[in-house]
């Protein structure tokens, strides 16, 4: 590996993320499996950082999922589209911040269909004036919430308690970067570090104290896919795919995962437990998987929140190996207690993964 | 010294022609021969008995039975004294070859039935009993008796010309063997074989045995007799030496030489002599091969005298690299059970049956070469679950079916050919593989896949039965000659072209025109020596062109070098037989190359100057 | 007094043209940017079909030169067409005025690294046809070391409207043949394969080479393009690509990877084609006055062109090319100036 | 264990690295021509058995060399020898005897 090589890379492939003022959409998988994140992102971003974050109620979905299943045409995602950039200019902001990796290529992709066809944008705009009767507008710039914690990284790792090293050995955390592949793959321009070798992830990584590690199918899709993930029998072909990636990193030793996708960290994660299952293969050490973070999730623990408040104890893969080696203390016991300690209940977890 | 004394034993008044010279009618020197003698004659029954014992038993049954058949035995007979005795074959091709062949074998064959006639004549008491030295005593009856100058008769002088003229007869033949040696080009063979050191043991003892006998004889023609030849020889030596102390190391000499040969005779070509009797006998009885060494096959391979006749036969010679590709080689192989070059060479062939038509012996030697593909590929998978699923043929067909094969769909030509010709003739047909059919299995078998060729043939023989026609016409003579041996088709009659053509043309119901132009015809290997049908393409082609002659044609025609025979031969290797077989072609300066067989049509196509054609778009472009 | 004639670009085009006109009674001036003459080909060991050395070759052009005033890194500064001449600035501040003028700036390799995901310039074992043949001449520094497995990547900045380029550069085909070949040569028991969308074997001897490739070499012919390259742990390649043959996705592991870079038009013969408001082609070479008949007339009078510059050309052509060129401007000069008597 | 109603679906990807260089070397001194192919489906598309069966030499060298030496086997079973494609082949390649050597090659261990 020829390091300046990547550099030169990653310099061509920077994007101007603003300082300050954003329109915060979410993600809708992201509500329903990693709450915190977004949580702790808000948190983070507006308390830790000072910046000003602003979301609302009325936002809504993308229309993404259902566009990318086929169930409603590209008009109809657009104009939910319009609608959310509507929003954003209606109280008064031009950068929009996505949480969600799909959403932000959809983002992308229309207002790179509207730029070729702005026959298509008036179109859309009259939509938008019949149906919400909202004045058109598209956002200043398009970033997605990771590239926001990419900007920050260095203040973050300023303010943090711990460093993704291995209090034990000294050694840096073995971290596997893992970018949605609407992140940049379609737009490689759009994305921090460019779609071939992207660096937003591994900024984080590097400022954080971690050691990124290269694997073959660095670049592979964890196989969400909509159409692969909400048809079960394809669901078969979305396992291969992070079987494959599981498989090709394992040597590698990773004690971790980062992602910036809903759906990454979310098969990443659940995957090894149906893999654990049906295979009887962990690729952690000892029975236990490989723990799979969101780049909120790594920010709020170096940071020193509370893993539970981070909503760690909704992965399938236990968080607890990487805690014991950064040396963050937590409570064992703590788990599965809710707010004012009401328990949650704790899933059934399989024998074979710890 | 034993000569002097038998001397004064003998009775000058006795009124006897011959006298026994030496009572005993015996001598130390004929040990070595008797010995020999004895050697070859107890290595020829184990070797009869044992060839015998891995011929099936089928197969055996025939034979025994074909013993006792009238009809084989004269057969038989006849096949001997003109095959083993007068050498026939030879004679037909390179009369030269031929007498010298039969100088040697029907010389000695006469020396030796002579000499048993005189000693059945004058000194009977010798013949055919062990005690009186009846296995040696007629070999060497010149050097046991005494003739009675006073006696001599017509009779005697008579055999002793004759015994000296069929030695003289032998003499002539050894001494062209000599000459061939040197020169064998002389004699019509541009390239012979190689002997192996047993074979030149044989060779300079059969040349020796000959001479020796003569010199042998010489010495004692004063007492025993001789005539233009022998007496000569003996005044010339007594001038010489002036006694008779020669005569015994001569008979010795003449022995010992005798002895060797015999010894070494089981490791060299001369097997041939003797096993050819049994391979005629085989032959006749109808065996065929079934192993490639054991059986038939080993009569065969002891029966070739490695002449050598089959390398300027084949085909592959015309590059000199490939002579040991040659039969006589391949044989040779087999006997030394050196299974590498035995699969090479089994491989390459091309199967054009020229070594098998030229072959004095008259050795199958492309039987033996797929029976040992056999023993490589018969194993290979194969699976043909398609052809039960291939569409059946249902309803009611004409009588006459034409089957064009897999060859002939890649020469469009000829189908459009036939189809014309049999329309113009007014045949209704059915054309049953027309939008493709499969293939004959004769290609499976050359390659010695006789399982799965099997299975092939079960399906067209079903196929073609099903049909209910009677007739069926091929335009590929490998399928011709497969349809034709091994499908057994009741009640329809398999016909090539070629032998349609002819017959529509000779019954008037196709008129063709009669033009100059010169024309070569080319035969395919499985046509012509094949199935042996020259006669027919031929008239057609004379109905509408001048026939032109190629040097070499019929049983000598030279194969294209496209035969599916040869396996491994590849494909510039073929480009040069295919040469060959052009230049023979183009030799009467034709304007036109007509064969008929789409594999030789589209291989001389590649190299040939002038234009190539089936017999049927020559015909057809002659229709009136 | 005899006429001046510049030459732009000191490469095969250049040299060839400027020895025959030199030699035709021109007085020549031929200006080279770089510090040597020949150009690509001065950089380039052996050339196919049949593995001639390219220092001879050069070697040969130099040696015909003739008194032919060559000036080495000299560049153009400015240059104006003047009514039946041209003057010419030079990066040296002389200034020459000449009576017809031969662009053959020839072509630069398309960089190799804009193909990203091959990962030239970031994976260890990646290198490219230009960084072989260095190898072939004077060895690497012991990069290349006994690789049991190579790939050969053909069309790389070439047919691929991703990077800018929908034409094929023509010659990278036989280059790949060739160099899979020599490799099999100096590691006789390493695995080659070679990665092509299409097969171009339009010249004469290449078929031939390509047999030999095939049977002589076993060289293993894949067709597909190359996906993405990932670097293993041990510095191996996996490399991805489709095998369209069998229509299946192939993966396989090499210890060196070519890259066959295109021909791109060449930047500074874009430089001085600007100064004189030269049209050009989608592809980025010079448009000719006439694609069939006058490949070699620009449509400015005394203007020509030689070699790559007006589209990728074998060695070969581009010396007919510089010929052609040398027989236009010797044309174009006798009828422009006619001699006094 | 649970039911997902699902599991891993199996990868169609050839991987090069297991091809049996040493094998088709062999191969290749039985039948040198085996390199020669350009895959121009000429065998293929004269085939005799091709229309009743997927018959195809040329997809069966390609088979071996992507380390699927079963499947050129399964390729020929249906051949019946009969040349067809020998007299296409533009590269001359000695198809009958390669197609008998890689039965026996790979189709009779």
């Amino acid at each position: 590996m020829i390091y300046e090589g990547k550099q030169k890379i990653w310099s061509d492939y920077q994007k101007d993320i603003p300082d300050d003022h954003y329109f915060y959409v979410r993600s809708c998988i992201r509500q329903a499996f990693f709450p915190a994140s977004e949580a702790a992102f808000l948190d983070i971003t507006r308390n830790k950082l000072g910046r000003d974050v602003f979301e609302t109620e009325h936002h809504t979905t993308c229309g993404g999922i259902a566009y990318h299943c086929d169930v409603i045409p590209q008009e109809t995602s657009m104009t939910i589209i319009a609608r959310q950039f509507a929003l954003m200019h209606k109280y008064g902001y031009e950068n929009f911040v996505c949480s969600c990796v799909t959403s932000f290529g959809l983002y992308c992709e229309t207002l790179e269909t509207w730029r070729e066809f702005p026959e298509l944008k008036e179109k859309i705009a009259e939509n938008l004036l019949k149906s919400c009767n909202l004045e058109f507008a598209v956002p200043k710039v398009l970033i997605h919430s990771s590239d926001l914690i990419y900007k920050f990284r260095s203040r973050i790792a300023g303010q943090a308690k711990y460093k993704l090293v291995d209090k034990n050995t000294g050694r840096p955390l073995r971290v596997v970067e893992h970018i949605g592949c609407h992140y940049s793959k379609m737009f490689p321009s759009k994305g921090v570090g460019g779609a071939e070798y992207p660096y937003v992830l591994i900024g984080m990584i590097d400022a954080w104290g971690g050691e990124i590690i290269d694997y073959p199918e660095r670049r592979h899709c964890c196989g969400f896919g909509f159409r692969q993930y909400f048809i079960q029998s394809n669901r078969g072909y979305s396992l291969a795919n992070s079987n494959k990636k599981f498989e090709s990193m394992e040597p590698y030793e990773p004690d971790m995962i980062i992602t910036n996708c809903p759906g990454c960290s979310y098969f990443l994660d659940r995957w090894q437990y149906v893999i654990a299952d049906t295979q009887k293969k962990t690729y952690g050490k000892n029975g236990h998987g490989i723990p799979v973070f969101t780049y909120e999730e790594v920010a709020g623990l170096v940071m020193g929140y509370d893993p539970w408040d981070l909503g760690l104890q909704t992965h399938m893969v236990g968080p607890e190996p990487v805690l014991e080696k950064i040396g963050i203390d937590y409570s064992p016991d703590a788990k599965y207690k809710g707010v004012g300690g009401k328990d949650i209940g704790c899933p059934e977890c399989p024998a074979c993964l710890k | 010294m034993n000569i002097l004394a038998s001397y004064s034993s003998i009775d000058p008044v006795s009124s006897q022609e011959f006298i026994d010279r030496i009572p005993s009618g015996y001598s130390n020197f004929v040990i070595p021969f008797v010995a020999g003698m004895l050697f070859i004659l107890t290595y020829l029954l184990i070797g009869f008995i044992r060839v015998l014992h891995h011929v099936p038993w089928p197969d055996r049954k025939k034979f025994l039975i074909s013993l006792i058949t009238p009809v084989t035995i004269v057969k038989n007979i006849k096949d001997m004294v003109l095959d083993c005795l007068i050498h026939v074959k030879i004679w037909k091709r390179k009369p030269l070859l031929g007498y010298m062949h039969s100088s040697i074998a029907f010389g000695w064959f006469m020396l030796i039935v002579l000499g048993h006639i005189e000693v059945a004549l004058f000194v009977p008491r010798h013949l055919g009993s062990i005690s009186g030295g009846g296995l040696f005593y007629p070999i060497f009856y010149r050097f046991f008796v005494w003739v009675n100058p006073d006696h001599e008769t017509m009779r005697g002088n008579l055999l002793f010309f004759l015994m000296d003229f069929f030695l003289l007869y032998v003499l002539s033949g050894i001494g062209l063997a000599l000459f061939k040696r040197v020169k064998s080009i002389a004699l019509g063979m541009k390239h012979t074989t190689k002997p192996s050191i047993p074979d030149r043991i044989g060779l300079y003892c059969l040349w020796l045995i000959f001479p020796l006998r003569l010199l042998a004889e010489s010495f004692t023609a004063d007492l025993s007799g001789g005539s233009f030849l022998t007496r000569p020889m003996n005044m010339m030596f007594k001038s010489f030496f002036g006694n008779s102390l020669n005569i015994m190391p001569t008979w010795w000499a003449y022995s010992i030489v005798l002895g060797i040969f015999f010894f070494v005779m089981p490791f060299t070509r001369y097997m041939h002599i003797v096993t050819e009797v049994l391979l005629i006998m085989f032959r006749n009885a109808g065996l065929k091969v079934r192993k490639p060494r054991k059986g038939f096959a080993e009569a065969e391979i002891y029966a070739c005298s490695s002449c050598g006749l089959c390398i300027d036969a084949c085909p592959m010679n015309v590059q000199r690299k490939n002579l040991k590709f040659s039969s006589v080689y391949f044989i040779r192989f087999l006997r030394r059970h050196n299974n590498k070059r035995i699969n090479d060479i089994a491989q390459k062939c091309l199967m054009c049956g020229k070594c098998l038509a030229l072959c004095p012996v008259g050795i199958d030697s492309p039987a033996i070469r797929q029976a040992q593909r056999a023993t490589l590929m018969n194993s290979l998978p194969y699976d043909y679950g398609y052809l039960s699923s291939r569409p059946a043929m249902s309803g009611t067909y004409p009588k006459v079916m034409y089957f064009a094969g897999c060859m002939s769909h890649l020469s469009p030509g000829i189908i459009k050919s036939m189809r014309i010709i049999l329309k113009s003739a007014g045949i209704d047909y059915v054309f049953a593989d027309e939008d493709g059919g499969i293939c004959c299995g004769r290609p499976l078998m050359l390659a010695g896949r006789n399982d799965a060729a099997s299975e092939v043939m079960k399906a067209n023989k079903e196929m073609i039965e099903n049909s209910g026609c009677k007739v069926l016409v091929l335009t590929c003579p490998i399928c011709y000659k497969v349809f034709k041996e091994e499908y057994d088709l009741k009640g329809i009659k398999i016909v090539h072209h070629t032998q349609l053509l002819d017959d529509l043309i000779a019954r008037g119901r196709i008129k063709v025109s009669k033009d100059g132009r010169p024309i070569v015809y080319h035969d395919p290997c499985d046509l012509g020596r094949g199935s042996k049908i020259y006669e027919e393409p031929r008239r057609v082609l004379a109905a509408v062109g001048e026939l032109k002659r190629a040097s070499k044609e019929r049983d000598e025609s030279i194969c294209c070098g496209g035969s599916l025979g040869s396996l491994s031969l590849d494909h510039k290797d073929r480009g040069a037989v295919t040469e060959g077989s052009v230049a023979s072609l183009m030799s009467g300066g034709p304007e036109e190359i007509a064969t008929a067989c789409p594999l030789c049509l589209r291989t001389l196509g590649e190299k040939s100057p002038v234009p190539v054609k089936d017999i049927a778009q020559i015909v057809c472009e002659h229709l009136r | 007094m005899e006429k001046n004639v510049l030459i732009i670009g000191g490469g095969p085009a250049g040299l060839e043209a400027a020895s025959i006109l030199q030699k035709s009674g021109y007085s020549v001036t031929l200006i080279e940017k770089t510090d040597h003459l020949g150009g690509h080909l001065a950089v380039w060991d052996r050339l196919f079909p049949k593995g001639q050395s390219a220092e001879e070759l050069l070697y040969r052009l130099v040696d015909n030169l003739g008194p032919v005033n060559c000036l080495l890194n000299t560049d153009i500064q400015s240059i104006n067409v003047l009514d039946r001449s041209f003057s010419v600035i030079l990066s040296n501040g002389n200034i020459l005025l000449a009576d017809a003028v031969l662009l053959a700036c020839g072509f630069d390799l398309f960089k190799a690294e804009k193909k990203e995901e091959y990962g030239y310039g970031i994976y260890d074992n990646v290198i490219t046809n230009a960084d072989l043949e260095r190898y072939f001449q004077e060895g690497d520094g012991g990069r290349i070391i006994n690789p049991k497995k190579i790939g050969f990547v053909h069309c790389v900045g070439s047919r691929d409207e991703k990077v800018g380029n929908l034409s094929c550069s023509k010659v990278c085909c036989a280059t790949a043949v060739k160099q899979a070949c020599e490799m099999k040569q100096r590691f006789p028991e390493s695995e080659v394969f070679c990665f092509y969308m299409d097969l171009r074997m339009f010249g004469r001897y290449y078929e031939d080479m390509y047999l030999e490739a095939q049977k002589k070499y076993g060289i293993r012919f894949i067709r597909g393009r190359v996906s993405e390259v990932s670097e293993k742990g041990d510095k191996t390649l996996l490399v991805k690509a489709e095998d369209t043959l069998s229509s299946k996705p192939i993966m396989v592991s090499l210890d060196l990877l070519v890259l066959m870079a295109g021909i791109r038009p060449s930047a500074s013969g874009r430089r001085v084609g600007d100064m004189l408001h030269l049209m050009n082609e989608e592809d980025g070479f010079f448009s000719t006055k006439d694609s069939i008949y006058s490949q070699q007339k620009s449509d400015i009078p005394g203007l020509f062109f030689a070699g790559a510059g007006t589209g990728p050309k074998t060695i070969p052509e581009t010396l007919n090319d510089a010929r052609s060129s040398a027989l236009e401007i010797d044309r174009y000069l006798k009828s422009n100036f006619p001699k006094k008597k | 264990m649970m039911d997902f109603g699902f599991t891993i679906n199996k990868s169609s990807r050839i991987d090069l690295d297991r091809f049996d260089k040493a094998g088709f070397d062999k191969l290749a001194k039985i039948e040198p021509d085996v390199r020669k192919c350009i895959a121009c489906g000429s065998c293929t598309a004269s085939c005799s058995a091709g229309q009743f069966h997927r018959t195809s030499v040329r997809s069966a060298i390609l088979s071996i060399q992507n380390a699927k030496e079963n499947e050129a086997v399964e390729l020929l079973k249906g051949c019946m020898l009969c040349g067809k494609c020998q007299m296409t082949c533009p590269r001359g390649i000695n198809i009958r005897h390669l197609i008998l050597s890689i039965l026996k090659f790979y189709g009779t261990k």
